[in-house]
């Protein structure tokens, strides 16, 4: 578990802002799933820097949407006034999330985006167009010159981001006309068929293939024990998030880099908007957000390049950007 | 005879299907999918279903790398430990449905959500990563070219599951059960102690493919197990299994798996859109199984029927 | 000469002990008492459980639910299983949504359009199973592959979310505070289904064709017939369950039931098997799937107020089936002696 | 084999509100062949689950050689050497003959792999004194109804037991394998076992039975008693109180200007050909063959069930076609009682009263659509209550009736159905003296008025008390026909010459 320990300063500062009742803030996220582990301490930290009644972490027994909005709203009744929500559904969480901001308690969703219209407070995130296109250029980039065909290995095709993904992996492949997609394969966010096709895809294709760009937890790690399996590094990938199998493969080379999300932060910035709002703040209307296809109220959490140079220090990478991000947060985006 | 076809078509379409590395994956794929599809078809025999056959094997392989990682165990050891968790597992199925005398399909739901459970409360949704690199070999080395070492014990096990429905008295004894439990109880054959012991037989089966599954990915994954159970029924009664009981072949139930496995190596070789794999697939099962429907009743005209009355 | 022994006074009549007796011993009275100790237990121990707010989220979790095990329970009548029925009500709110946002028809038309195309989705599986002679099993296993693969494949998997307010207005209506409008439509088709077992032919040789196929047939009804109607209405009831999703989740969302609708498969079996549904064919209970289904949402409602441990919750659950299984037992050998 | 006599003691057995066994005692002696009598409901079923060890007695004693013995399951009964041949199929149908011979023996060896082979040769011997003409490898699903009948018989003699107990053992066999069945029973005795032979047909008891136990009401109404000097009225009266009335026959007033249904050179997929059959109504065509003859199939290839493949059927001399059962009943009024009561006749997990309504369930819906419980009683409660159906209730589950209200279920719903023609195939097999009785008397009393009746029985005294003329059908093709004239011991010898003519006939070819 990584251990993020914001400054004494910056919490006594907070702590006086933080009005006497604390909030009990719910951090709900869409189903168990290892990105997830940095929400816990996130909440924790959250609920001892700001002084909050609650900041617990709470995980629908399965990735159902319906699980997740009966889990949110059971919260309700037993007394949460806050919410921490990545919703299960960018569109069909929506209705249950506006009727909890119905109830009085606000919502703030994290590490992704709730399509518009709804009644929630803002998403906090990562863009994952963006973060996808990005990571496509950094793998274009390591490539080097000559024509390359390249493999993308998506999660569920149901979750929008994984169309979103796709879109901004082609927007820059497009850029560049000597690169081609070779094929994309989806839906292997579980294990068993990950193994399965990303195997059977390596043994056909992998000596055409002189990249992979991956967008899903589980695709990474499959692709970044093939890679290691296979051992020539001639095969270039960049993937997404933090587990640590992706991690040792950037350390050992086997991986150039992983597109990061930075859970953590997401988490604890938004349990402390959720406070804030409950305490009687609201949303500036001139706030500046950032576009995003899906909502007109996207802060953008930053997306920070995870590779050889800085995998070392994954911690600092997160904990700066958090600590950047909540320093002017009030004042940029709210009305106390 | 479908395994045939379908070999052919995919490797005149795809010269790669036949390389060794591809054979190598499709071996190893094969042979978890086996262990699970066994595991499965063992309660079919005895005519009855279980539900928890992918819980049942989550929890061993959490057990499994679990107990390397934490208590730092030996492999070998851990193994033999998450073996024993999957017998136990499957025989308080087997004991349950005995003493309530409720259907089997009501007893393993409740205890898939109970195993799973279990699973999500040990780990708390997070992976084990510490896995010895010798299991990580163990699921990803290969000998004499292709043939990866996770075949051995898959053969090994769909030798002895063969040998056991065919030649030992407890095989047959299963099918005797399955096709006709109170027959079975009037021949002097103890239908409860049979019941619980195939359950103890699928929870061992589903246990060993949830470490095979570790030692293939290298990983304790907790999501281990959430999509065996359609795969689980698919491989047997594509192989012809009779889902009342009493009937199955496990060689049948091989080329069952080996048949989806094809479909499924088919999909990415010929790089069909993956917005229409799903499509494709559920064509591709309907044909497999309407194909050998077919043969089935071309034999059956050309022999001469059984009269009665 | 038809009265020979006092134990065979005449057909159809019952003393009120063995009336009291039977209704004891039934399934559905053993649910109904599993629910109430269930409720009990729950109300002490979470306070929030018995609100009005409590109420009204229980009956529309129970409504769906509900619904869900129908669509299956209408197929467990042949003797059969319908794995497709979360890809058909998926595809039947995708359809909705498709008419309404796409194509501009009003909602009722799009609603009835809906649940017309779930109707052809379940007859498609039902003339399947006919023809081919193969179990429903292996039939509904691909068919839920190509039903929702071909609906990722038309729709690309995007959601269809300008729903008029009709829906999202009706998913929130309650009555006296705590009883959720979700629940009409159930109790529609439970009526419904009820009238259709008891009191129509076409229900009784359901009923008849699936227990005993054979005798049927010479019977003179035309069992295949029957089946692919059962799974025509497994299919429209499917819909129906993915329409009232639809309306839940103010939207027409692929993910609404998991990859393959798989999400829905066991509360479909649940509901109607611990309402004592015979997996044989030929036995159902309108009643007890609707008991069954609402057992299981009492469970696990009360299990996320009672506070657990979100982790422990699953394993809890299955651990409440089991004991209300073995209470169950109990409750049938004490009535018995 | 040790000769051990088996008695019980005046046992007793309760179920809720009900006396079922009052103090009934029985000894079976080594070496004799013991009849247990009983009319259904008399406590038989009872006693053989006690003596099965599938029921424990409430009061009494069960002695093995005058050791006392308890058992606590099936299993106990077999070890302390009950074998037993049930009335129902008890046989695995995938596994081989000789496997299924062997099934008991399945768990003397728990790690062993088993030994085909050997299996096999152990169970030729029972095989071959059976006259199951099958290799012991072939499965059991694969042999005819009467095979199987007879490899239930070679399991239960393969035990060695002291005690074979025999619950109605030829009910499906031909007289010819009855006849070899008696000899195999006799060798058996004759070693020293003690036999219990349960069975309605009391021709057979008295052929083969030194004693007799008959119940009545639960009760012992006489305990082994010689059958020396028995007559068959002697072992009726004990049974039933009374004196049999058996109806011979007499020639009806019949029409045979137009047939009800008429077959022209008629051939099925099954097997049929150039068939010609024709019954007028107020007629009963007697439809004799042995056992795979292919008369069943003669009757479900009428009503549709299997395919026709060329001839004609002709309905009141109308040619017609015939596609489903459906419209053999409802169209052409055609209606089949199958043989096979449990799988095709019944359904047994439903109430009397949707079994006896299934074919009227058309007629009985009201105005508004719905079919009430009350509109199928009124059509279908004359019949049952004229057929004596004993039932606590309508709703009762027909499962739980015996087997000889089964049938009369059954009938009801084909007396309801108003079919102008029925084919019977089978009425009467298993079931007891009264309900045999009752189920002819409402065939000729159907026949008498105007329904054409098809009476297919391998039950030949039966078969010459009811038919007014009998066709004999060998190898799916009708070798001849005779007239009736009521004489028993020439019209049988005629019928079996007319299959033995046909057989040597196929023989020679």
């Amino acid at each position: 578990m990584f251990k993020y320990v914001t400054t004494a300063a910056l919490s006594a500062v907070l702590a006086t802002a933080a009005m006497a009742d604390g909030s009990k803030v719910g951090l709900v996220p869409g189903g168990p799933h290892p990105f997830f582990a940095d929400w816990e301490p996130g909440g924790l930290a959250a609920q001892k820097d700001f002084g909050l009644e609650a900041g617990d972490f709470k995980v629908p027994q399965k990735w159902e949407l319906n699980l997740q909005n009966d889990l949110l709203l059971s919260m309700v009744v037993q007394g949460y006034d806050a919410f921490v929500v990545h919703p299960g559904d960018p569109v069909g969480s929506a209705p249950t999330l506006n009727e909890i901001v119905g109830t009085g308690s606000p919502v703030v969703i994290a590490s992704a985006c709730l399509k518009d219209p709804s009644d929630v407070a803002f998403c906090i995130a990562t863009e994952a167009r963006d973060s996808a296109y990005r990571g496509t250029k950094k793998l274009i980039e390591s490539m080097g010159d000559g024509p390359k065909k390249i493999v993308h290995f998506a999660g569920w095709l149901v979750e929008p981001n994984t169309q979103l993904r796709i879109e901004g992996v082609e927007r820059a492949v497009a850029e560049h006309d000597s690169v081609e997609i070779f094929q994309v394969i989806a839906d292997i966010d579980a294990p068993e068929p990950a193994e399965e096709k990303i195997s059977a895809y390596m043994a056909a294709y992998g000596s055409e293939t002189d990249g992979i760009i991956t967008t899903g937890w589980v695709p990474t790690v499959v692709a970044a024990n093939a890679l290691r399996k296979d051992g020539s590094k001639r095969i270039k990938m960049v993937g997404i998030d933090h587990d640590p199998v992706v991690v040792q493969a950037i350390k050992d080379g086997y991986v150039v880099g992983s597109m990061l999300q930075n859970p953590y932060g997401q988490s604890y910035i938004a349990a402390f908007a959720a406070d804030r709002l409950r305490s009687g703040c609201s949303v500036k209307d001139d706030a500046p957000f950032t576009a995003h296809p899906l909502t007109a109220r996207f802060i953008d959490s930053g997306a920070p390049y995870l590779h050889a140079g800085n995998v070392e220090d994954r911690a600092a990478v997160d904990e700066a950007m958090t600590k950047e991000l909540l320093s002017t947060f009030e004042e940029t985006y709210l009305d106390c | 005879m479908v395994c045939i076809i379908a070999t052919i078509i995919i490797s005149l379409k795809s010269p790669a299907f036949f390389s060794a590395l591809n054979g190598q994956v499709l071996l190893e794929a094969i042979s978890i999918n086996i262990l699970i599809a066994l595991s499965q078809m063992v309660i079919i025999g005895v005519g009855q279903m279980n539900l928890s056959v992918g819980a049942i094997g989550g929890f061993a392989a959490i057990s499994f790398a679990g107990m390397m990682e934490v208590w730092g165990i030996s492999a070998p050891v851990a193994a033999g430990l998450a073996i024993a968790i999957g017998v136990l597992a499957g025989s308080l199925n087997g004991i349950f449905i005995v003493w309530t005398g409720v259907s089997a399909f009501v007893v393993t739901l409740a205890t898939l959500a109970i195993f799973k459970g279990l699973n999500l409360a040990i780990t708390e949704a997070q992976p084990f990563y510490n896995i010895p690199a010798e299991v990580g070999a163990f699921g990803n080395t290969t000998f004499f070219g292709p043939l990866p070492w996770i075949l051995i014990p898959a053969l090994t096990i769909v030798v002895c599951v063969n040998f056991m429905f065919n030649r030992m008295p407890l095989g047959r004894k299963l099918l005797a059960v399955g096709a006709n439990s109170h027959a079975a109880k009037l021949s002097g054959i103890n239908v409860s102690h049979v019941i619980i012991v195939a359950h103890c037989i699928s929870g061992f089966l589903a246990a060993t493919a949830g470490i095979a599954l570790v030692a293939r990915l290298q990983l304790g994954q907790p999501t281990i197990g959430d999509d065996w159970l359609i795969m689980s029924f698919a491989a047997p009664v594509i192989g012809g299994a009779i889902l009342a009981g009493g009937h199955v072949s496990t060689v049948a139930t091989v080329f069952g798996v080996i048949i989806v496995a094809l479909i499924t190596q088919g999909l990415v070789l010929f790089k069909v859109d993956p917005y229409l794999v799903q499509v494709v697939l559920g064509a591709l099962i309907l044909a497999a199984v309407g194909f050998n429907r077919w043969k089935d009743i071309q034999t059956a005209k050309t022999k001469p029927g059984m009269h009665s009355g | 000469m038809f009265a020979t022994s006092e134990k065979y006074r005449e057909f159809g009549r019952e003393g009120a002990t063995d009336w009291l007796k039977r209704i004891a011993l039934s399934n559905e009275f053993g649910l109904f008492a599993l629910i109430v100790v269930a409720v009990l237990v729950f109300s002490s121990l979470a306070s929030g459980f018995l609100s009005n707010f409590n109420l009204y989220l229980l009956g529309r979790i129970i409504a769906v639910n509900t619904m869900i095990g129908f669509s299956m329970m209408v197929v467990l009548v042949t003797g059969g299983l319908n794995l497709a029925v979360g890809a058909i009500g998926v595809c039947v709110a995708m359809t909705c949504g498709w008419l309404i946002e796409d194509i501009g028809l009003p909602w009722y038309i799009a609603i009835a359009l809906a649940i017309v195309v779930g109707a052809g989705l379940g007859a498609i599986n039902g003339l399947l199973v006919v023809w081919s002679g193969l179990h429903s099993f292996i039939i509904t296993l691909a068919t839920m592959s190509i039903f929702f693969g071909g609906m990722i494949f038309l729709t690309r998997a995007e959601s269809f979310r300008e729903m008029p307010g009709v829906f999202t207005d009706f998913s929130r209506l309650k009555f006296f505070g705590s009883v959720s409008a979700m629940l009409i439509p159930t109790c529609i088709v439970a009526v419904l289904l009820g009238i259709l077992y008891r009191l129509t032919r076409t229900g009784k040789e359901m009923l008849a064709a699936g227990a005993q196929p054979a005798a049927a047939e010479q019977s003179g009804l035309r069992v295949k017939k029957l089946f692919v109607l059962c799974h025509v209405l497994s299919g429209a009831v499917a819909g129906c369950a993915g329409l009232m999703l639809l309306a839940r989740n103010g939207a027409a969302i692929p993910a609404m039931a998991g990859n393959l609708g798989q999400d829905w498969l066991l509360i479909a079996f649940l509901g109607p098997v611990l309402g004592g549904a015979v997996l044989l064919g030929g036995y159902v209970s309108v009643l007890g799937a609707f008991l069954g289904a609402t057992l299981v949402s009492v469970l696990s409602n009360g299990l996320l107020l009672i506070q657990v441990g979100e982790f422990w919750v699953q394993a809890c659950l299955g651990l409440m089936l089991l004991l209300a299984v073995v209470l169950d037992k109990v409750r049938r050998l004490f009535v018995e002696n | 084999m040790a000769d051990l006599s088996f008695e019980v003691q005046a046992v007793s057995k309760y179920f809720p509100g009900v006396k079922a066994l009052d103090s009934v005692s029985i000894t079976l002696e080594p070496g004799k062949t013991h009849a247990l009598l009983g009319e259904n409901g008399a406590g038989k079923s009872t006693l053989i689950k006690i003596i099965t060890g599938v029921y424990a007695p409430d009061e009494g004693a069960l002695h093995v050689g005058r050791a006392p013995v308890r058992f606590a399951s099936p299993r106990d009964a077999i070890m302390a050497g009950v074998a037993v041949v049930h009335q129902e199929r008890n046989l695995i149908p995938r596994f081989s003959i000789a496997e299924n011979i062997m099934l008991e023996h399945l768990s003397d060896q728990v790690l062993r792999p088993l030994n085909f082979a050997a299996i096999n040769e152990a169970a030729r011997p029972w095989i071959e004194k059976l006259g199951i003409n099958a290799d012991p490898s072939t499965p059991v699903m694969e042999l005819s109804v009467a095979q199987m009948q007879m490899v239930e018989i070679a399991k239960a003699l393969s035990l060695q037991s002291s005690v074979l107990l025999l619950d109605e053992p030829t009910a499906a066999l031909t007289p010819h394998e009855t006849v070899a069945l008696f000899n195999v029973l006799r060798d058996v005795r004759d070693k020293g076992v003690c036999v219990l032979f349960v069975s309605h047909k009391l021709e057979e008891v008295q052929e083969i039975c030194d004693s007799v136990t008959v119940l009545r009401d639960g009760q012992n109404a006489c305990e082994n008693l010689s059958m020396n000097g028995l007559t068959r009225q002697d072992l009726v009266r004990m049974m039933i109180g009374r004196t049999e009335l058996i109806a011979g026959y007499r020639p009806r007033d019949i029409d045979r200007r137009e047939n009800a249904l008429e077959l022209l050179d008629f051939s099925s997929s099954a097997g049929h050909h150039g068939i010609n059959l024709a019954v007028a109504s107020g007629e009963i065509l007697g439809l004799y063959g042995l056992v795979g003859s292919g008369r069943s199939e003669l009757a479900k290839a009428i009503i549709g069930l299997l395919p026709t493949d060329g001839g004609d059927i002709r309905r009141d001399g109308q040619r017609v076609t015939i596609a489903s059962p459906a419209e053999a009943i409802h169209k052409e009024r055609i209606g089949y009682v199958s043989e096979d009561r449990k799988h095709e006749g019944l359904i047994l997990q439903h109430s009397v009263l949707d079994n006896a309504g299934i074919t009227v369930w058309r007629r009985a819906v009201n105005r508004f659509g719905f079919l009430t419980q009350n509109s199928v009683r009124r059509l279908v409660e004359p019949y049952l209550k004229k057929l004596q159906v004993k039932t606590p209730s309508l709703r009762q589950t027909i499962g739980k009736l015996s087997g000889g209200n089964q049938q009369k279920v059954a009938f009801a719903k084909w007396m309801a159905a108003n079919c102008d023609v029925l084919i019977i195939d089978e009425p009467t097999v298993g079931i007891d003296i009264k309900s045999k009785t009752d189920l002819h008397d409402l065939i000729r009393d159907l026949a008498s008025s105007g329904t054409a009746i098809i009476l297919i029985t391998s039950d030949m005294p039966e078969m010459i008390q009811l038919a007014d003329r009998i066709a004999v059908m060998t190898d799916f093709v009708v070798s001849g026909e005779l007239g009736n004239d009521g004489d028993y011991s020439s019209m049988s010898k005629q019928i079996i010459d007319l299959i033995h003519i046909e057989e040597t006939r196929l023989v020679g070819e």
